[in-house]
């Protein structure tokens, strides 16, 4: 299990083609990748920057990674988030889940990611043509976190 | 230079760090703030942006020693104490 | 949307970036690659024999995607299966689902997983130390396709 | 040649073709042969390994044209019929 909080651009290929070498006995991997996109809450997006909390960030991305390994039989996770200045189409977030069967994979995944939106302290900035304005957090993101409570997470 | 009661580190993030013009301070543990919510109500009394911020309804999330804690939760000399919005990576 | 049914081997970092390219409205990548495992069902697994129902086969998956764009506001979707002979850790399956938000992405991407393992006329043929063997079909994958059906499927 | 009721053609996959030793044959729609179910009771007739894997409860699946279809599914002249074991891609 890694968690990795960078500057730089990653590559998807490359880092799920590491994660899976050699281990023969993976059957399911399962990624989430998170993108700039260039239009948000009704205007056009130049620019991003992403702010998070040193520290905070790693421990909270650990601790959801683990209990990720407490709920599902997962042989490797890999986080991978993005800090500082970002454009349209850049990755920001990727998140590769490795299992024997798909389920606990495709699981785990979209469990790493509804808990990383809300837990994990990353602040996005946006730069539109009319300025620049923090992004508001979503209602929906804490409902999505909220599913895993409740008995049936799978 | 500490007080009986011992300080605190209290960290600003994203939109609190630019409203309040700062990164963090140090405060002393004076009786009568002792948990995360009195904080933010000492906090909240300054008045001008930070009563914009802090003292109303408004969603202000708090992480002790990096870890997310409830308003109840007790501060202890020491402890590293973060005060932010609801969070927005991914 | 695409859907293809190749022999040769695909790579999953040069999809995923040929899928999204130029789509600056994509905030959103999942993705599931099924990988062949050297032990199922209690023994060691050699190689594999992927056979399929051509002609149906790119129906089914057709479908499949079709279905999974009328469920959830998909920009679009990729899914890649392997036939004819595997061996261990060889990708066997890759389905790639674009959206704007991460929930649509990770649901059509299950979504479409559950339903090509009930419905694409895909079987493999295992080669094991005790000889060659049909894989037989989980009753664990009926389930997964099942509850798509129950109201909330997202 | 075709009868009056005109012929369908049934293709087998994977364990089924292995065991009936053939990937497809061409079946004239005689009267009482009219749906999917009536194909499977007429080959399962045939007994050994047709009636092995036809004959009772084990789970065998049929595409019409396709597409796959339950027991009751009628069937017409030019049909393209597969008869096959449940399926284990992805």
């Amino acid at each position: 299990m890694a968690v990795r909080v960078q500057r730089e651009a990653f590559d998807i290929g490359a880092e799920i083609d590491r994660l899976r070498a050699g281990r023969t006995s993976v059957g399911a991997v399962a990624s989430f990748m998170g993108v700039m996109r260039d239009f948000n809450d009704g205007s056009g997006v130049q620019s991003m920057v992403l702010e998070h909390y040193p520290g905070m960030t790693e421990r909270a991305l650990e601790s959801i990674v683990a209990e990720a390994g407490e709920r599902w039989p997962l042989i490797d996770t890999l986080v991978v988030h993005r800090v500082g200045e970002l454009r349209p189409s850049d990755p920001i977030v990727l998140v590769v889940t490795l299992s024997a069967h798909r389920e606990a994979a495709l699981a785990a995944c979209a469990f790493i990611m509804d808990f990383l939106k809300t837990r994990a302290p990353f602040w996005k900035k946006e730069r539109t043509p009319a300025g620049e304005r923090w992004v508001e957090a979503r209602a929906s993101d804490d409902r999505a976190a909220d599913r895993w409570q409740e008995g049936d997470g799978a | 230079m500490e007080t009986a009661h011992g300080s605190v580190r209290v960290l600003y993030f994203a939109r609190l760090r630019e409203a309040f013009g700062t990164s963090g301070e140090t405060m002393d543990l004076a009786p009568g703030l002792c948990t995360v919510a009195d904080l933010r109500e000492r906090l909240a009394l300054r008045g001008g942006v930070w009563a914009e911020e802090l003292a109303g309804s408004r969603v202000v999330r708090f992480a002790v020693n990096q870890t997310l804690c409830p308003p109840a939760h007790a501060l202890s000399a020491g402890d590293e104490i973060a005060v932010f919005p609801p969070v927005t990576g991914g």
